[in-house]
């Protein structure tokens, strides 16, 4: 199932989510040996970042709900991880965050510098206060944003956005515009909140987070339904894949690679390969190929 | 096609049964509340209003489980000063626990608060299993009358039993005893390294139970990552064949931040 | 647990949600009898609309998809529900819909002719290309659909509120100025979309439909913890709540009162006495009362 | 606390795996797939693209189930024309079926398309069940030859049987025959209120078999209401006792707006 997604080649469509198991590259060096097309680091910050105290990620049931808040060792502390990365024979988009267009400006150009294959800005975190989402719900602040970054990077740029902007077509219909390569959606849903009604008081420490896995599904299948039939660069869907036929769902709604995060809880770290070989198997069952199935759910009438 | 599972695993929230003070730093909460379990394992424990940190099951009954607790830091301090009757959060059990050899020829090797992981373990070991302790003084010895087997005891300024390091009566055992089909050991990274080394010089095969900042304690977050191994999932117990490949073991970790940096700097920050 | 909820006494805190059951007067009242505190009818529209096609409501294991598309008989055509109605001994909320400012006047405006003790305005449903949600995300066109509406009636007027509105809390404190007297959140969530794989297709005719049930649990406790620090008058908190635990979850947010929906897909028509009975039963255990614990979840270190 | 039930039911996409026309305007569609249920319960079958609606299982085995459609409206001669291979959305089982009395003395009153839902209870009746099946004619009557018991027969025009009403028959049967202790119906409502009607003047207890436009066809939407009644949930069957308290039986019913219309008109409207 090898695919194209912009200038590279990548072993199936399978992709990490942003944030989840971290930058080092053993472990994501691990994730890709078992069946991951596509790695994303966590996104990095313009400073060094704690996050928020614990509890920060919370399984619901049918989802997570988290509250890290954005920890970062901060874009000039990663000479370590940036140094073992470039020795890599395996493919990463590094994701960036900023608070404001001047400070993703600054860590995206910085990181460019290091090679990733791709940069993510995620314009859409809603786990803090200073950062990230208010420039996803805005087509103002999202065009500035996505101009400023695409002028200061040498590979192609990635736009995470979240499913709290009112018209989420629209905002990537924006990002294209503004130079877009590919479009990432979508964040984490909310944000939501969950109280203890022992102690009386919300469990995550930030009180409140946004919630991923299995009960986002239809949000992110909608958006990307949604964000499909307004742009016409590629759209990484992700939001609650847990299976091959999650993954099928989503690229019939107009995906061209899958995004997977939460479902690294319920199925370890062997989900990319088990997802990858359920979407074969399902296609070749069928005499079908990713491209025969890409957007198919737009058809009318067949 | 797999189903979805559904584990709701909010806190659990458990009140306090007993709190009983092991030593003047040391604490045991106990909990009246049943949880499947495997020696090593540890759960998540939330205090309202302040943190949620991992610690280790340190006592197990049908009905009831222990954590044992060493005054550190702000939260350590908050939770043995807990009384009967407080509220906790609870999420676990995590991990992947001990890989228990019901051999008649193995070894446990605890440092200080160590013992905590090893405790349940050491119940289940066979009668001449050996078992060494260290810790700083006396009174930090944890459990001194729990096990049913002797107890070589070593501590840092020699109030009691030998005056020296773990590895030195493990080295001793070794020698003159014969040698091992299996050492277990938790306790400071640098002693669990230096058992480590030790077993491999005697082609020993070992288990050692790790420490990391944790967030999800599930394997998501990313926060506990050491190597190629994730903390939380894969271990906290690593056995020889893990820790050959873990360049970090002993060397570097993560602070909250993500920051990578040497074991010395991880624990001092540890220290604020 | 009778208790008080503007003007009127209640015999407890559990209120069925809009648009489940329907607004005839027998199944109403076998719901008040089923333990229901106050009864919601489906929302009125001014026109006679039949929705959309089927399928138009599925189950999605932690919750339903809807996109029944705002079925009504219209305004006009509902008397013999109103003469019926005009007999009976349990209160209710009548929610009505209007497509602009206008036409929610009309509707409210007769409505409260017909004298329920409460009217609910939907500024909230997403399952409707005309209709509903583009009011309850804009602070202005809330604005004018409360202060129209407010004049137009002669009972109290509940504002019900979509978790879309990039920030519910401005939107409901911008419908008490306008004279809200109370605040209803939340409606579904999403839109969201869920793709048959097999025939390619989105399963609902309308193809998007919105969230309900345990999955949106997590949003609508948020929203309702905004709401609640952002405005003083009462709040009606649902989404979600299956049980007394989670309508205790509901008060310790802020609410008055707990609004019910799709928990009668899992427990029944007996739902509403079941959570009564549970909130009763966990408040005495712990020897407390409602009032106790209204907001808890806002106070910090106790 | 009850745990929160997981219940995933979305449409359940199958492929027809047999048609069987069974008279002019009647087929029925086979699933090979097997599925826990009880006679008198029905499904909601979509067909992509076009709309979903309640169907009775009127074939019921342990790898196998069918229903059995009358050609009407559009959806309806879309679905008899059908064909192997061709995949349809299902949803259910739904609702409570029948609640089977083992008597000897039962008897079983079927209108038309109404034979559906009563077919599978049939097969589970004793032998000496009175089976009583009235149609528009000959064409009309479902199963000709599928039931071991005895069955009379009527049609409007008299082509087959009696000439005249199901509930001719059923009267003959209770005068000449001796009380019942079960009567079960299914068909026109107009029909299924004489029978009730019929059996309220002799004492015996009925069951007949209600349909409503529905859309969730689990007592949510409300589409289905029928006085106090919830036809897809707490239905589709009623006893006597539900359908002596039923006002709206046999006089109104809810148009896919929601109006609450005459019957007849809610019949024509049907028609579109
Ligand atoms: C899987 C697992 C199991 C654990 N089980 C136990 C247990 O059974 N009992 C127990 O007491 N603790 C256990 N811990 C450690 C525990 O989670 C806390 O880190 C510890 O209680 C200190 O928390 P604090 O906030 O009070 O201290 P902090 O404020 O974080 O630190 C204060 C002091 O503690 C030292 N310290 C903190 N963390 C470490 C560390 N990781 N290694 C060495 N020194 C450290 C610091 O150097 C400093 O002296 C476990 C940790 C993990 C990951
Ligand atoms: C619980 C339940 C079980 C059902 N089981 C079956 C079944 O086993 N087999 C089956 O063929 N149908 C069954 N139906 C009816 C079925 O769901 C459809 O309503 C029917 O097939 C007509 O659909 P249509 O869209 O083709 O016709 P429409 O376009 O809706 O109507 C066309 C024609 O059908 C007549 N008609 C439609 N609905 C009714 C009605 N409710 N009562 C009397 N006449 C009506 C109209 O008067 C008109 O003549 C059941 C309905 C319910 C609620
Ligand atoms: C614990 C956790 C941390 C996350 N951190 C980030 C992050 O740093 N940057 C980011 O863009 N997205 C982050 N996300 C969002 C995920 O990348 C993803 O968009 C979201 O979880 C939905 O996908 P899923 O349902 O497959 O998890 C995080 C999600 C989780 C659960
Ligand atoms: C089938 C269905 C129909 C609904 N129709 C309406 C409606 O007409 N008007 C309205 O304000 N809300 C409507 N809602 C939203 C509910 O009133 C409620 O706000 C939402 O379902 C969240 O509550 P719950 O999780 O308890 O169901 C509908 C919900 C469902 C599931
Ligand atoms: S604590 Fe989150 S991955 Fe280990
Ligand atoms: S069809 Fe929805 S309540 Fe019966």
């Amino acid at each position: 199932m090898g695919i194209r997604f912009l200038h590279r080649t990548l072993k199936n469509p399978t992709v990490l989510a942003s944030g989840i198991l971290g930058n080092s590259k053993d472990i994501l060096e691990r994730v890709h040996e078992a069946g991951c097309g596509l790695v994303t680091l966590k996104s990095i910050g313009p400073e060094p970042r704690d996050g928020h105290n614990n509890p920060t990620v919370i399984d619901l049931g049918c989802g997570l709900i988290n509250a890290v808040g954005l920890p970062s060792p901060g874009y000039l502390n990663m000479e370590n991880e940036w140094a073992e990365l470039e020795h890599r024979d395996f493919p990463i988009i590094a994701s960036i965050y900023g608070g404001s267009v001047d400070e993703y400006r600054r860590v995206a150009e910085y990181v460019s510098s290091k090679k990733p294959d791709f940069i993510e800005i995620n314009i859409s975190c809603p786990n803090s206060e200073q950062h990230g989402m208010i420039f996803g719900i805005n087509r103002d602040s999202s065009r500035a944003v996505v101009s400023a970054v695409k002028k200061a990077i040498s590979v192609p740029l990635i736009v995470k956005l979240t499913p709290q902007a009112p018209d989420i077509a629209d905002i990537a219909r924006t990002c294209e515009d503004a130079g877009a390569d590919a479009i990432c959606a979508i964040n984490t849903v909310g944000p939501g909140m969950v109280i203890d009604i022992e102690s009386k008081r919300p469990v995550l420490a930030f009180k409140k987070g946004g919630l991923s896995g299995p009960m986002i599904k239809p949000i992110a299948v909608r958006c990307v339904f949604d964000i499909y039939k307004a742009v016409s660069i590629p759209v990484i869907g992700l939001g609650g894949i847990t299976t091959g036929e999650d993954a099928i769902e989503m690229v019939m709604a107009g995906a061209e690679l899958v995004g997977i995060g939460t479902a690294v809880r319920y199925r370890g770290i062997e989900v990319f390969q088990k997802i990858a070989d359920e979407m074969e198997a399902w296609l070749s069952q069928r005499n079908l190929t990713l491209a025969d199935i890409k957007g198919a759910a737009h058809k009318e009438g067949e | 096609m797999m189903t979805k599972p559904v584990m709701d695993q909010k806190p659990l929230m458990l009140r306090v049964t007993e709190n009983k003070r092991e030593a003047p730093d040391y604490a045991t909460l106990f909990f009246d509340h049943s949880l499947a379990f495997r020696p090593g394992q540890f759960v998540m424990v939330w205090i309202p209003g302040l943190d949620e940190k991992p610690y280790t099951i340190s006592h197990h009954g049908p009905h009831r489980f222990g954590i044992t607790i060493e005054a550190k830091g702000v939260f350590s301090r908050k939770a043995i000063a807990l009384t009967k009757g407080d509220l906790v959060g609870i999420r676990g059990p995590f991990g992947n626990g001990f890989d228990i050899q019901f051999s008649q020829r193995s070894a446990v090797v605890a440092g200080g608060c160590g013992m905590a992981p090893l405790a349940t373990l050491v119940e289940q070991l066979p009668g001449d299993t050996t078992l060494i302790h260290g810790a700083r003084s006396k009174d930090a010895i944890l459990f001194p009358d729990r096990f049913a087997l002797a107890r070589e005891i070593c501590t840092d300024d020699g109030s009691l039993g030998h005056k020296g390091l773990v590895t030195d009566l493990l080295e001793r055992r070794i020698t003159d005893g014969g040698s091992l089909d299996m050492v277990y050991a938790c306790g400071p990274e640098i002693m669990m390294y230096k058992v480590f080394q030790l077993c491999e010089t005697h082609g020993i095969p070992c288990q050692v139970s790790l420490e990391r900042y944790m967030r999800c304690g599930f394997g998501v977050c990313g926060a506990c990552v050491c190597g190629k191994q994730v903390v939380c999932k894969d271990g906290p117990v690593f056995g020889s064949e893990a820790l050959r490949e873990m360049k970090d073991f002993n060397k570097k970790a993560l602070l909250k931040s993500g920051r990578e940096v040497d074991l010395s700097l991880y624990f001092s920050w540890r220290c604020r």
